[in-house]
């Protein structure tokens, strides 16, 4: 006999919340925020599995203190899913015992924390994700029961507007709603009408104007006024030796100094090697102030965000041409469309790292910090799924000597993946290594596994100031390591190279000097910036920049 | 022991002949107002049976208008109040012979000048500017200046009101004196060295060391008071001294100018006359090329 | 706790560049350096003098100043480098930019 | 250094301070003392383990605009935050007084030399005041650069400049303002007390000192030009430094008296004036003060390019 079933458990079980919550939820949805924490408590049962919205630009911040505040022997033991724990609540919710289990993508400040609370056994670690795969396990084993999230806007209905800043919203909410959960929105402000509507009512529960805006930082900026002279030569060294030599026209810039020197240089440098239409044409970045001159100049075709940035809401408003923008004239941004295109469509990404191991494993991890890496490793991989081909990914692949070993006689490209470091960063630390912080952190906060940002076999270029080395062009593990040194400098690393290989490994271009390039060392100096100054980005914008006040002298 | 922190007025009848002092009262100006600079005491007394201008500073006087000045802080009224306090001195004085011009006897006893966002958008800067440059004209113009030392003489509030003198004198530390820019404390956590490693070095070199001790040995402060019942034939003396070398001609050996030798000469100060002499004697050999007249070269 | 003065000698085989005049470059920032080159008549050595207020790095200046001797062919220089924990990277460019400085 | 033709058109604000001092005056006509090549590093650093710099991190030295013989000194921010110790503050005084020195010699062998064959000094700030490894010689040394601009008045004429990174604050705030002139660009800032310890005094609420446009609004270049604070308001490239300072070499030395701020009785009771109305107005913000003297968009205006800026800008009348 067929056992009866009953298929709706899901919804009966969000219905029988709702209805516990029903008392707090007014009319188009609206919570006053005196309520949330009512509202939390009826909605949110012991062990369920919760995201708190927030990343770089957009946090659901109100809604994280609220959760803070429940009645522990109501509210406790949740499994936290979400992409970033950037705010001390965050963490905080662990240490009070409301919370219990953390999968996640980013650490950022509360890094430290995170390692903490995990030796404590405060805090049971399920995995350190990229924001993609985070995103797909929340339509596959993670799926979130309530999810807080963040948005400008909400109209006298319900329906939201997540604007400048759309970011994880839709991901989140599309997730959750369609596995019959409990979606809550914080807004700013509850309007009449809204510019345009990015999240329906009919996926929304409940809706609280919150007491204050949410907090928003600007990530993304970089004071042009800092960049060195040293990060200027290697920014040469990527226009001349990488940019140019594979005419690359898509990609992802990181967010450190040297992407920015580069973004700066192209109007001077990039100029100069007539790279205008040929590169950086179609970039997958959020609205960077330093990009401003070289769009400015006609460089770029496309622009898409994850995020926004603080201060460029008119002038990205102002440039439709280049961003994506909705009919009500602001920016759309989103994570997951933007990550899509970072991990399968750009033909390179360029960043920074803080270590970077002999066999060229690199990572930003610290003895003692749990950050995550975000959207890198997606970003800072070869896309093995990638079937369309640019100049620039089959330059890459064909380089390989190693192709014919997987694949054979067949053609194939590669994704090019640039990592930028100066041989010794602050305080003389080296940026070479025999071993990785990251093992050491595996150790100390019981990781399954030592968080590599980027895998040594996914890296195709190192750039430092000693010059570029194309491991692209290594056949063997021993070539890519030889190489690895010959630019390691004067680190332990860098004082094993054999002078002699090196010569070797530079007669095969597989290591190139700036010399080798024809990179004039001594032109590596501030006047290559299109702009110098926080200033200067809003006179290339017409005014249309209005940089936070804590990056205006002015 | 006993101290005269936060007691300018007691300090001033410590010192001045008794019952002499007028507040408010410098020669043809008076300051009516209160509530105007409250932090600074300003009047006419007589030392020795002659008139001088008192300045000091009211430790229990709180500003109303500029919260931030308070405990003998000098904000902007107080440093422009003192400032008008030397200009009518001076006025007082125009048409009298050099051994006529009278002192003015600053009573220090100061944390500071006035913090505040209101004194930046203002410009605190000038107030205390404006005193030190009106006490530089007195110096010149002939009034003798002595500065006394009682409680605090901190920083930039020791600059604005004591260091323009033509001589400082300062109750020993004994009495709770403070001179310095920061107390050791701050300036070890600053510099990022322990106590007992700065303690140990401003024995031998007691160039950031806080306490009228040190700044004597540097000469930035002529004569130490060992007891309050001294201050007042000390600073007679010193008035007397004073004015002689003005009369003599000797101003170098006054003020700022002349504690920088008086520093080399007590072993604190050695490098500066180094300097001194280094930056004269190169501008000494080219300054032929700066005279009038002298053929305009191009680029060397 | 004072400063740490390293003092050492390069001497390269085929050394054949002098300064003419002496020179100066750079500032003593945070993570900076200033250097002087001056000529010194040295028997072909290039004399160099490290101040700096960090230890442990001494045969790292060494092989900075080695190199940067041995690539310019540096003879009968002397060098003297006031030091605020430079990268190696920092102290090469301050020393080639004082060179182009002094051939100028 | 670059050459002095491509040094003029730098931002002041980024350049050093021996790029600014040489790119101030003439070409090939600055003369330094006490330079790098004199080795006067402080002993006082030395003996604290702190790294040390040959100039001191502060340049001085003579040279000429057109027939005047310009005294210049010129601090270094990057080096300790421009901070004045022993021998920097002995340069400082060394080099006014040569100034003043000079001065009488011209007017004594040169009786009739005219007003633009005499020297002046000018001042590119770059520092918060003392220099905490070596206080006392610091505080001494600014009291004595008091006691040279008293001497110099009426005769050497004085001009600050104030462009730079770090601005010109503590004991060095007051010393600026006590001189004939001062030009700042609008990245300059001038004051007494630094934003930290405003901060700290204050609370967050009232003054966050990592608020730069607050900081800037409260102490920088336009705002001290509505104040009067600064007499000229100029271009961030030494050219505009360079241009305004040539003016100022040729205004007849009678006229500098009546560039002042303070420095007489008058000057004092004018200054009053504004201390009257701080307390009336109380403002909660820089702004509140352009508002008061007749700018009611003071927004725009700070943002307007400078030139604009000083056309329209409505300063406060005292």
């Amino acid at each position: 006999m067929k056992t009866q079933r009953t298929w709706d458990t899901l919804a009966a079980d969000t219905a029988e919340r709702m209805a516990a919550a029903d008392k707090f939820i007014g009319k188009g949805k609206r919570v006053e925020a005196k309520d949330v924490v009512g509202l939390l408590e009826a909605v949110i049962r012991p062990g369920d599995r919760v995201n708190i919205e927030g990343n770089n630009q957009k946090q659901a911040d109100f809604l994280a203190e609220c959760l803070l505040k429940v009645d522990k022997s109501k509210v406790h033991d949740l499994h936290m899913v979400q992409s970033a724990v950037p705010l001390a609540a965050h963490l905080d919710l662990f240490e009070q015992g409301i919370a219990k289990k953390l999968d996640f993508a980013f650490g950022g400040p509360q890094a430290g924390r995170v390692a903490k609370f995990i030796r404590e056994g405060k805090l049971e670690l399920g995995a350190i994700h990229t924001y993609l795969e985070l995103f797909g396990r929340y339509f596959l084993d993670l799926t979130p029961k309530v999810s807080l999230i963040c948005a400008y806007e909400a109209d006298r209905e319900g329906n939201l507007y997540t604007g400048f800043n759309t970011e994880d919203t839709p991901v989140i909410v599309e997730a959750t709603k369609f596995r019959q959960g409990i979606v809550i929105a914080q807004v700013n402000k509850i309007v009449d009408k809204l510019p345009r509507i990015d999240i329906p009512s009919g996926w929304i529960d409940a809706v609280v104007e919150s007491p204050k805006p949410f907090f928003i930082e600007p990530l993304f900026t970089r004071d042009p006024a800092l960049i060195t002279d040293n990060q200027i030569l290697l920014a040469m060294l990527a226009l001349k030796g990488i940019y140019a030599e594979y005419s690359v026209s898509s990609m992802n810039h990181g967010i450190g100094f040297l992407t920015s020197a580069i973004e700066l240089m192209l109007p001077t440098y990039g100029e100069e090697l007539k790279l205008k239409g040929k590169c950086c044409t179609h970039m997958i970045l959020n609205p960077h102030p330093t990009m401003i001159p070289a769009i400015e100049e006609g460089w770029v075709d496309t622009i898409h965000c994850f995020g926004g940035e603080l201060g460029m809401e008119k002038y990205v408003a102002a440039r439709p041409d280049v961003f994506f923008i909705g009919p009500d004239g602001t920016l759309r941004s989103n994570r997951a469309f933007a990550q899509t295109a970072g991990h399968y469509a750009v033909d390179m990404f360029i960043g920074g790292t803080l270590q970077i191991d002999p066999y060229g494993n690199s990572s930003t991890a610290t003895a003692n910090r749990v950050a995550g890496f975000g959207g890198a490793p997606n970003m800072g991989c070869d896309p093995k799924g990638r079937r369309h081909s640019t100049e620039a990914w089959l330059k890459c692949g064909q380089e390989l000597p190693s192709m014919y070993e997987q694949i054979g006689q067949m053609q194939r490209g590669k994704r090019l993946v640039v990592q930028g470091v100066e041989t010794f960063g602050e305080g003389r630390e080296p940026a070479f290594v025999e071993e990785l912080d990251a093992l050491k952190l595996a150790k100390n906060a019981g990781l399954e596994l030592p968080p590599v940002m980027i895998y040594g076999d996914d890296v195709t270029h190192i750039i430092t100031e000693e010059g570029i080395a194309y491991l692209s062009r290594c056949g063997s593990m021993e070539t890519r390591m030889a190489a690895i040194r010959a630019v390691a400098g004067y680190t332990e690393i860098g004082l094993k190279a054999k002078p002699e290989e090196t010569r070797r490994l530079r007669d095969a271009k597989i290591v190139m000097t700036p010399e080798d390039l024809g990179v004039d060392r001594d032109r590596a100096s501030r006047d290559l910036l299109a702009a110098k100054s926080m200033k200067d980005l809003v006179t290339w914008s017409g005014g249309l920049y209005e940089p936070p006040a804590r990056f205006r002298n002015w | 022991m006993e101290s005269l922190i936060g007691q300018g007025r007691t300090a001033i009848e410590l010192i001045c002949d008794p019952d002499s002092f007028a507040e408010g009262s410098v020669g043809a100006k008076t300051f009516a107002d209160p509530d105007f600079g409250p932090g600074a005491v300003v009047g006419t007394a007589k030392l020795d049976g002659k008139p001088v201008t008192v300045i000091a500073n009211d430790a229990d006087a709180f500003n109303e208008k500029f919260p931030v000045v308070y405990a003998g802080v000098i904000g902007m009224e107080e440093g422009y109040k003192m400032a008008q306090a030397v200009y009518a001195t001076i006025a007082a004085d125009a048409d009298a012979p050099k051994e006529n011009k009278r002192a003015i006897v600053l009573i220090v006893d100061t944390p500071g000048n006035g913090p505040g966002k209101v004194e930046e958008i203002f410009g605190m800067n000038k107030a205390t500017g404006a005193y030190q440059l009106a006490l530089a004209e007195a110096r010149y113009t002939g009034h003798p200046i002595v500065a006394m030392v009682i409680g605090r003489a901190i920083s930039g509030a020791f600059l604005c009101h004591g260091l323009q003198a033509d001589q400082i004198l300062s109750l020993d530390s004994d009495f709770g004196t403070m001179i310095h820019v920061m107390p050791l404390t701050s300036i070890s956590r600053i510099v990022k060295k322990d106590m007992e490693t700065l303690e140990k070095l401003a024995e031998s070199n007691p160039v950031f060391a806080a306490g009228p001790r040190f700044f004597s040995r540097l000469g930035g402060v002529e004569e130490i008071v060992t007891n309050i019942d001294d201050m007042r034939a000390t600073i007679i003396r010193h008035v007397g001294e004073v004015r002689a070398a003005k009369l003599a001609g000797k101003e170098d050996t006054l003020g700022p100018w002349g504690r920088g030798a008086l520093g080399a000469e007590r072993g604190g100060r050695v490098v500066r006359p180094e300097v001194l002499k280094l930056v004269a004697d190169e501008f000494a050999a080219v300054s032929g090329k700066y005279l009038p007249g002298a053929a305009l070269e191009g680029a060397a | 706790m004072a400063l740490n003065t390293l003092e050492f000698e390069v001497k390269t085989p085929d050394a054949a560049v002098a300064v003419a005049k002496p020179v100066h470059f750079g500032v003593v920032g945070s993570g900076d350096l200033e250097v002087l080159m001056s000529p010194l008549a040295s028997g072909g050595a290039v004399k160099v003098k490290v101040v700096t207020p960090v230890t442990g790095f001494d045969a790292l200046w060494q092989r900075v100043l080695e190199a940067f001797v041995g690539s310019a062919k540096l003879r009968d220089v002397s060098i003297e480098i006031n030091d605020n924990n430079a990268t190696p990277a920092v102290v090469t460019l301050r020393l080639r930019q004082a060179l182009a400085e002094a051939a100028a | 250094m670059s050459k002095w033709s491509t040094l003029l058109s730098r931002s002041f604000l980024e350049s050093n301070a021996r790029e600014r001092a040489v790119g101030l005056v003439d070409e090939g006509t600055f003369t330094e003392f006490a330079g790098p090549f004199d080795r006067r590093t402080s002993p006082h650093l030395e003996v604290l383990g702190e790294a040390v710099e040959f100039d001191d991190g502060i340049v001085t030295g003579v040279g000429r605009i057109g027939k005047t013989p310009v005294f210049v000194i010129s601090q270094e921010g990057r080096f300790i935050g421009g901070a004045v110790g022993e021998v920097g503050g002995a340069k400082m005084v060394g080099t006014i007084k040569a100034a003043i020195d000079f001065a009488d010699r011209i007017a004594k062998d040169f009786p009739n030399a005219a007003d633009e064959e005499k020297p002046i000094v000018a001042i590119s700030f770059e520092t918060g005041g003392v220099r905490l490894h070596e206080a006392n010689a610091g505080l001494l040394a600014h009291a004595e650069v008091m006691d040279q601009f008293q001497r110099a008045r009426g005769k050497v004429p004085v001009i600050s400049l104030i462009g730079s990174k770090v601005g010109c604050f503590g004991g060095m705030g007051f010393v600026a303002a006590a001189t004939d002139v001062v030009v700042m660009s609008e990245f300059g800032r001038l004051g007494l007390t630094g934003p930290e310890v405003i901060e700290q005094e204050m609370g967050k609420d009232e003054f966050d000192s990592a608020d730069r446009a607050l900081v800037y609004r409260t102490t920088g270049g336009r705002h001290k030009y509505v104040m009067g604070d600064c007499n000229f308001l100029v271009e961030d490239t030494v050219a505009g430094f360079r241009a305004q300072l040539s003016e100022l070499a040729k205004l007849p030395r009678s006229e500098f008296e009546a560039l002042r701020r303070i420095g007489s009785e008058k000057l004092v009771e004018k200054q009053l004036e504004g201390v009257a109305l701080a307390a009336e107005l109380q403002p909660k913000d820089a702004r509140d003060v352009w508002v008061h003297a007749g700018n009611p968009d003071p927004v725009s205006l700070a943002m307007a390019p400078v030139p604009q800026f000083r056309e329209t800008v409505k300063r406060l009348a005292l």
